[in-house]
């Protein structure tokens, strides 16, 4: 099923735009599989992705760790450790 | 009365406050967060995940009213472009007891520094833009409730 | 900037806080202390210490300013009859941290409470009137701090 | 030398009177031992003064012990433990 991709702050900025629709293979099963798989599709991608540490996901929009499956999600949100408030 | 609100405009303090008077509490707390007067900082743009935002700030509202006997709680969070003293945030609670009131303001401020999707960019005099990077402090005074 | 004030008319919490938007710190914290509405109480007269009250308030503004790094400190006491719902009470204090402008706010209302010469008189609906008595969890709350 | 005696709260009106001008003997040295002189002024003043663990003392201003020395003071306020804030 097509799954939404949001980038938010410098990730939107590295990987160049504010989301995209994918259709991942049934390989990427967790959310680690779908940042490996993201950092392929470009140079930009593979920048924007490449330090995990520096990452945080939302599946649906809660926050999800690295483990977590992707299965069912509709849309997932790639973004830096947030810092409002 | 749990209210939670994500804004581009600004918010009035007092009215806010004055709005909790009615409530029959003994006390109010507040804790507002401004764009500090930094040098050379000339804006801050809040970025925020809009279908996020007001879930996760819900979310951070009522884990206060669980863990404190409140009549009130407001939480208000602006997004968009700021300049020096302009208001970002602000949370008020109200309860009969002052250190629920205050406890609560602290634990609410806290929660949102590292569970509310907003991401703040400064621009600076001389060009530059920088995203802010999280802070570890601000980690650790979360995990102190947990 | 320290201001202490004891007065008997009403202040406006808004307005105060406002004036803590020019200092250029990132975070104002606040509590106000409201005559609570419980069941038949009528009013609450406050009385005070004239000669020495604003001596008091000051010498407790004084320590928070020696304890946290604030830009700026309000306490406001007013004294006399006050209705449920009125305003007793206001303490605020901006900081560039957000953890002293809290922890010296909650300071500032526990030193308050054992502290500053005023005494709490409440009226009754049945024309009883009753002298509040200090609570233990008063000098508990203020001995955190030593 | 002469020593302004003020009274507040429950104290007050127990006493009956805001406060009084006194000169007491030298035999009274600290706090308590002008407690125990003014208890024998009236009986309203034995009734108010009674009780020491619920009374508080100010010398010239500044909260005082029950063993702190009177000597010198100009102005001395017996009250209640405090209730505002």
């Amino acid at each position: 099923m097509a799954i939404e991709i949001l980038y938010f702050a410098w990730v939107r900025e590295a990987v160049g735009c504010d989301g995209e629709t994918i259709s991942p293979p049934e390989t990427v099963i967790v959310v680690a599989d779908l940042l490996d798989w993201l950092s392929a599709r470009s140079e930009a991608h593979g920048r924007a992705l490449a330090d995990r540490g520096r990452l945080r996901v939302a599946i649906d929009q809660g926050f999800a760790a690295l483990d977590a499956p992707i299965s069912g999600a509709r849309e997932i949100a790639i973004f830096p450790p947030v810092t409002g408030g | 009365m749990i209210e939670v609100r994500v804004q581009a405009g600004d918010f009035d303090p007092g009215v806010e406050l004055d709005r909790f008077g009615s409530l029959g509490a003994g006390g109010i707390a507040s804790f507002t967060g401004l764009v500090r007067a930094d040098g050379d900082l000339v804006a801050m743009t809040l970025e925020h995940y809009p279908a996020m935002t007001e879930r996760s700030l819900r979310n951070i509202a009522d884990q206060a009213a669980e863990r404190w006997p409140l009549s009130g709680i407001v939480v208000i969070h602006r997004h968009g472009r700021l300049v020096p003293g302009d208001r970002i945030v602000f949370v008020a609670t109200a309860s009969s007891h002052r250190a629920a009131a205050l406890e609560s303001c602290a634990f609410l401020i806290d929660w949102l520094k590292t569970d509310a999707p907003f991401w703040k960019r400064e621009e600076w005099a001389d060009g530059r833009h920088r995203w802010v990077e999280a802070k570890v402090d601000d980690d650790q005074a979360r995990q102190r409730w947990e």
